[in-house]
């Protein structure tokens, strides 16, 4: 299940709906990741703009690797503008048994920095500064820019 | 015709180009200087499906997206 | 912070405080680790003993360890019966980075497994019975067994 | 006097023993025929430390616990 809100995610109630929607499916672990706006280089918050269709789909290939464990992942991402020490993401993964838990929240994570089509962009001073430098070019990116 | 759609923080309206495939897209797009950064940089979609090469046929109505560097979470 | 708990874990409210407590902290990343009671080998629930001396230590060795990366660990355990789908175990993580995070978590869980001092029943038809195959003996265990 | 404690599932009161250390406790312990199986597995702690070999001297006042395998989650 993927979620998208328009600005800062409620985290307590999220935490507790998913928890509450699988607590008869016999997982014995539920690992969350939160991830919270932190105030760094005098930023007043962070601003999101997401490509749907591509991360909708990238999101389903990493449900299908879950199933074929016998485990399920549930995320939740903010659009537009969030504030500091406010929340933007959320990933969590179930799981029958804490291995497969530990390691897939950890392997989801990384490929959602690495893949998901996001963008972040800095709130300073009213304006939306794209976050070039944290951002990560897409696996075989570049091809349009190959000369003849 | 092709749709081309630049995403997030590429400031650029989406052209309508008539071209067989991705190859003809990447000189036209070599052609335009405020381009020529994201080129290095920025992934490109076929109809919402990331392509790895160059050889990709285009037909009429297929749509080009490209997705620079992305930082969600 | 370690809490101790008769009973199942009130998970919601927990993790909404634990959220709550670090909000203005400036901690990028939260992952709670939640253990669920499974239905499985047709127990009714699971029991728990904790001796709380030696978990106090240990558990005070990891808050040193989780400081000196700039991390915080939260742990919420019950003591006595919880039965199936309820939850017996939190363990949380906030960091200002991700990989600290992501890499404590695992960490954590897996010496909490085969470190603290929690001994785990099974709950069978009315009686407690001692779940020694999925327990692990504590490193240096075996010292007053060696013979002269 | 030196007392011993048997934690979680050893069904076993405590022990107040009149010994110097933990070898001359395993000799006590080792003619006990219920507790062999648990010395083989059991960890063991001088004061609420856990200790990993027979030399610790002990002194009049001192606890010694006996930990068997554990599993908490």
């Amino acid at each position: 299940m993927l979620s998208l809100y328009d600005g800062a995610l409620d985290v307590p109630v999220i935490l507790k709906n998913w928890y509450e929607e699988e607590a008869t499916n016999n997982y014995g672990a539920y690992i969350p990741f939160v991830g919270t706006v932190r105030s760094e280089d005098g930023i007043d918050g962070l601003s999101f703009d997401i490509y749907e269709p591509i991360l909708n789909s990238w999101f389903s290939s990493w449900q299908e690797k879950a199933k074929a464990k016998g485990a399920v992942i549930k995320m939740a991402h903010s659009r537009g503008d969030v504030m500091l020490h406010e929340s933007s993401y959320i990933a969590s993964v179930f799981s029958p048994k804490r291995r497969v838990a530990l390691e897939f929240i950890d392997e989801f994570v990384e490929d959602f920095k690495a893949s998901a089509p996001i963008w972040k962009y800095d709130l300073l001073n009213g304006k939306r500064v794209y976050a070039l430098d944290r951002s990560t070019a897409i696996k075989g990116s570049g091809i349009l820019g190959e000369k003849k | 015709m092709i749709r081309v759609e630049f995403l997030g923080p590429i400031q650029k309206p989406s052209l309508e180009l008539d071209i067989q495939n991705l190859s003809e897209l990447a000189a036209v797009l070599q052609q335009d200087d405020e381009m020529s950064e994201w080129l290095t940089n920025c992934a490109v979609a076929v109809n919402d499906t990331l392509v790895s090469s160059l050889e990709v046929p285009l037909k009429d109505g297929d749509k080009v997206s490209l997705l620079p560097p992305v930082c969600g979470g």
